[in-house]
């Protein structure tokens, strides 16, 4: 662990500011307010920070439907992207994306993306482009259980390896796609061997355990940044929620979430390992944590009463020039 | 007659069918899920819309069969049982799907039969829900028909009530080719009456919505309750149209909308999708060879715009045409001659 | 000026673009060729038709990518690329490959821009052959561009001869949307004078290829080439028409064919697709609303049956439509009124 | 090997047959007569063969866009491919195919298929009817090494493995796809090892030898008869032609093809084996290899003089109602 103080704050914050956000959208989605598809990536948020940390606004990442995590890990604005799922004027797509479409080129990151699969081949021609460039610069795609089935995302592992580009590839099996579990639909079971099957090393990480993603980050990035071509974090986690807001989430036992609540929750554990090893003391924590909670209501807040868009902006933005 | 939801037809329809014929099967992302759950709990969705609910109870996991994320060898799938012998009912989701799964579709279900010399029967059905309306934005909003109807060799059905679909798919399962079946998600909830038993609509075969003298309007999905609300408002200004709802856009019956036009002599179409190569321009198309003696007016055409479907509420409700516009293109053809 | 191919003007296109920006990057499967081969050699191939010929001797193999077999991630590939500042020529090889790469043509490049709110940028070209004539048979020989034209997001470019195929690739190479560009196969050797250096057609700016007065005809492709044979007959009677080749399907340009009909009254659509959701349907739709009231008979589409492709040289040559057709489509709408 | 004369006999015929029937083509390709893409199989025989030999009419096979030696492999009829090749209208297909779909449903055959990575889906669904079936049937296909880069090839050995049906999934490296090598497009270079890391069996052959692809998918039927699921067989080899004739194979290095031809061809090798073995002697092979030749001969000149389809025809065989 190479993480000093400030590192350390950094990650925590960013972890709780997930947990935050997606805590309050499960409220307000009572509401009503919120339209469309929102999925929820609370309980995952060890892996999207324990990546993103290592990364720059140069690096690129691809996300996918369960996108918050990965947004607020590579640094997207808070407030615009509530603004976003709550489909107003000055979302960080001006109303047009939704949740399941945030992206901030700026932040090098290039989507969450609605169509499972979608992100990995992005990420290649991310990674063309930073090989090309030759500034160390990496891409990263995130991808579910259910998302390692889908053609494009194995035919992205063969062609990163085949082109040997600084690409790496996060698998995050959080036991289920949709209504189904992955110990039904992984063939083989064990991912990280799939992967390896294309000749790309994989570092496993416990995804509860923001410093194993961490340590399993770092170890494939150095062989993507020094020309070794991709490497994969292959992480396992849960998510708290239903797949979608409004998923009754019977195919799960009785209290199975609860336990991992209790047992295995990324914050508290962060919160324990780095306050029993001395480094930071529980104040500074609970500080963060009284800030996050002011941000993000007063980001909801701001979503709320915030212009939604005019009807003459449904034709702007399709071309650059047409 | 029992009224009840275009879901609930849809639903009836499969019952019906798997228990009258061995061959048919169900397969697609969570048509019953959780499958690998730890609930024990099958059926845990009965697909995402509800559509194949109760089938897994009834007809088991040899049947119904839950599929990993995986839409092209879903299909391909379909396909290669179809070949075999059985009747698959494959499950896209979204239509908007298709991008992942569409070699299955248009090069290899739509062509066996042509290309292996008339030998191949392929008796499949792809159901796919499709449309705005729910804000679920540009990947999971597309109305795709137009794609189909382009591919020789498909059939599609886009049913507008609870009444046709559960007829017209009926029918789709017993038909021998690759018929793809299109289900607007804003109509799954629309109730009508729907009888108990089997029954079976024709392809190719229109259905005159309402009758009227000053104008037809052709109208598709969810298009037509809308078409209905504008013309219950220009009825009351003594307007009436013939409202055609073709039911099947492949095959397309050409003659009810040709001989319609020949009445009026003026055209309305009405299509959710985006104008370019859409159905309403295939339409317009057809009426402007064959029937351009009978029009008295510029045939007017009623489409969202040439845009991605976008997510706020506000864009939605401003990108999908709505009576509002029919009522203006309608108002539109009569002034114009 | 020099007379050359259409394959040798794409490929001075290339070379003169990736030597002006080092952005540009051209990948696809075998588009150099000759990787991991035992003999060596790179540009095994130069792409399956040549048209990328020589380009890895000069820009290396960082620039000119062979990839797998992949489709689906050689335009996501591309899309990416884009997104993070390059200019990538990604090549599809064969325009019915669509089937397996279409989720990152019409989900993701062509919708970027809107769904990330006006902040995206994908300055991407798509070229894939396209086209009947060569006997490729049913899975390698279909037009496609109508499903491009129809997805708002993309633009569309079918070019029929060398000069244009140069000019507007240079173009497309240099737009900032995503574009998809079709070259017909039977095509590649069809030759014509091209000069040297850089130039730039713009899109949505039709040729007026000839001038007439009876009728107006629109063609696309290879379509033009035959529309000519046609044409040189009927001059040969007296009967002239404007042939207008619109070059680009997206944008179209609907004031040049809208101001020929109101000049000649009369229209006839010719594309090599079937008939069903088409180009030319498209075309006589939006004259059929904008310029009806020029219109003197009813206008003619010549298209390829609703069938697939055909892969024996008899029915192939059925399958295409050709100067007869078009010859009979002219003569059918001058008797028509 | 439990392989009586007869089958042997059977065997080795089909595997001339192809041979002879890929030759034929090879110099009827010079006169400009056949029309389209032809991919040839000569060199590859023992694979299809030593696969098919398992197999029944009520087996199902896929095959790909080099599919004359699946088909002879498979039982259709040689007159009727030759035929079809030549687009006569009374090909298997009625001309309408060509060489890259030929089909013949009666004999399992699902057809060849143009598109890479087309085949093994729908073997997938095919397998799913023989499992409802229940009477022991297996679906087959085949796949190159480019193929296997393939996302719907890779969809397929997972949906396969998710679903226990009775597939065989026959990959056939022949080094090449197109102007290709597999040392540089197959990502791990070992395939065997990809696809095991589905959780399916590989059964390893030696592509240029009928008896180890004989054995291996012996191997492979044994767990998807008896309910085990999927299983693959994994065959090197290499083909003598260009990829699509006309292909100068500028790629290969000078000789290669020739050294294959010399040592491990695949008819020299099984006729050494089983007349040493003194299973069957010289002039019983070398009647077959007169026959088949004169079989070959008739069959072209049948397709030379055939007639051609009709122009009406274009439009019939689309759907079987409209
Ligand atoms: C191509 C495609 N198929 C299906 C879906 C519907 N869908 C959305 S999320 C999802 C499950 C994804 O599971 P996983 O990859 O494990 O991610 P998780 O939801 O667990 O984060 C499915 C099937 C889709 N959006 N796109
Ligand atoms: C989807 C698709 N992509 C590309 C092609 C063009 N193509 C035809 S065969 C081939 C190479 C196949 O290689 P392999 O799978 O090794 O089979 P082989 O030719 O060696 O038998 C390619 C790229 C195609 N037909 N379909
Ligand atoms: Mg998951
Ligand atoms: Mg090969």
């Amino acid at each position: 662990m190479q993480l000093n103080r400030d590192a350390l704050l950094q990650a925590y914050r960013r972890m709780r500011t997930i947990r935050e956000f997606e805590e309050r959208l499960h409220i307000e989605n009572r509401t009503g307010e919120i339209a469309g598809f929102t999925h929820l990536y609370a309980g995952q948020e060890a892996v999207a920070v324990g990546v993103c940390e290592h990364l720059t606004d140069k690096d690129w990442i691809a996300s996918t439907h369960r996108g918050h995590g990965h947004c607020i890990a590579k640094g997207c604005d808070v407030g615009g992207m509530m603004k976003e799922i709550y489909g107003r004027a000055d979302g960080l797509c001006k109303g047009k994306g939704g949740s399941m479409h945030i992206a901030d080129l700026d932040k090098g990151m290039l989507g969450a993306n609605a169509i499972v699969g979608g992100g990995p081949p992005i990420a290649v021609g991310a990674a063309i482009a930073a090989k090309l460039a030759g500034e160390g610069h990496v891409a990263v795609s995130f991808t579910g259980d259910g998302g390692s089935n889908q053609g494009t995302v194995l035919e992205a592992l063969n062609m990163a390896a085949v082109l040997k580009v600084p690409k790496i590839f996060v698998f995050e099996n959080n036991g289920y796609s949709e209504h189904t579990g992955a110990a039904y639909a992984l063939a083989g079971q064990d991912l990280g061997r799939r992967v390896e099957g294309f000749g790309i090393p994989v570092f496993r990480a416990d995804g509860f355990d923001f410093f194993s993603v961490y340590e399993a980050m770092r170890q494939a990035l150095e062989i993507a940044r020094n020309g070794g071509g991709p490497a994969a974090v292959y992480a396992t986690c849960t998510r708290y929620f239903g797949h979608f807001e409004g998923d009754p989430q019977n195919y799960r036992a009785k209290g199975e979430v609860e336990k991992f609540r209790e047992e295995s929750d990324c914050l508290t554990g962060f919160r324990a390992r780095v306050t029993e090893a001395g480094l930071i003391d529980a104040a500074a924590l609970d500080a963060i944590d009284a800030d996050v909670l002011a941000e993000i209501d007063t980001a909801t807040v701001a979503a709320k009463s915030a212009a939604p868009p005019t009807a003459a902006d449904v034709l702007t933005d399709v071309y650059i020039s047409y | 007659m029992p009224v009840i939801t275009l879901r609930e037809a849809l639903n009836e329809a499969l019952h019906l069918e798997m228990a009258r014929d061995p061959r048919v099967i169900v397969l697609g992302e969570d048509v019953s899920g959780g499958a690998g759950g730890t609930s024990g709990q099958r059926d845990a969705a009965g697909g995402i819309f509800g559509v194949t609910k109760g089938l897994i109870h009834k007809f088991g996991d040899g049947r119904v069969i839950d599929t990993p994320i995986s839409e092209s060898c879903i299909i391909g799938a379909a396909n290669g049982a179809a070949l075999a012998g059985l009747r698959p009912v494959a499950e896209l989701m979204f239509a908007d799907f298709v991008g992942v799964a569409m070699d299955q579709i248009f090069n290899q279900a739509a062509k066996f039969r042509y290309m292996f010399g008339g030998k191949a029967r392929t008796p499949l059905v792809i159901r796919m829900s499709f449309g705005a309306g729910m804000n679920c934005a540009a990947q999971h909003s597309q109305t795709i028909y137009p794609f189909m109807t382009a591919v020789p060799g498909l059939k599609v059905v886009v049913p507008s009530n609870p009444y046709d679909a559960k007829g017209l798919l009926l029918t789709a399962i017993r038909d021998d080719d690759p018929v793809v079946f299109f289900e607007h998600k804003a109509l799954y909830s629309r109730k009508g009456e729907v009888p108990d038993g089997d029954y079976m609509i024709p392809f190719g075969e229109a259905a005159l919505v309402r009758e009227g003298e000053h104008a037809t309007i052709v109208a598709l999905g969810r298009m037509v309750p809308f078409a209905e609300k504008a013309l219950d408002k220009l009825n009351a200004e003594g307007i009436t149209c013939d409202l055609i709802d073709p039911r099947t856009t492949s095959p397309l019956d050409e003659e009810t909308i040709l001989e319609s036009v020949s009445n009026t002599g003026r055209l309305i179409v009405v299509d959710e999708s985006p104008p370019r190569c859409s159905v309403a321009s295939d339409i317009a198309a057809i009426v402007a060879q064959k029937g351009f003696r009978d029009l008295k007016a510029p045939i007017e055409i009623v489409t969202a715009p040439h845009t991605p479907v976008p997510f706020a509420r506000e864009l939605e409700r401003a990108y999908v045409p709505g009576p509002a516009q029919i009522e203006a293109a309608v108002r539109k053809v009569l002034a114009d001659g």
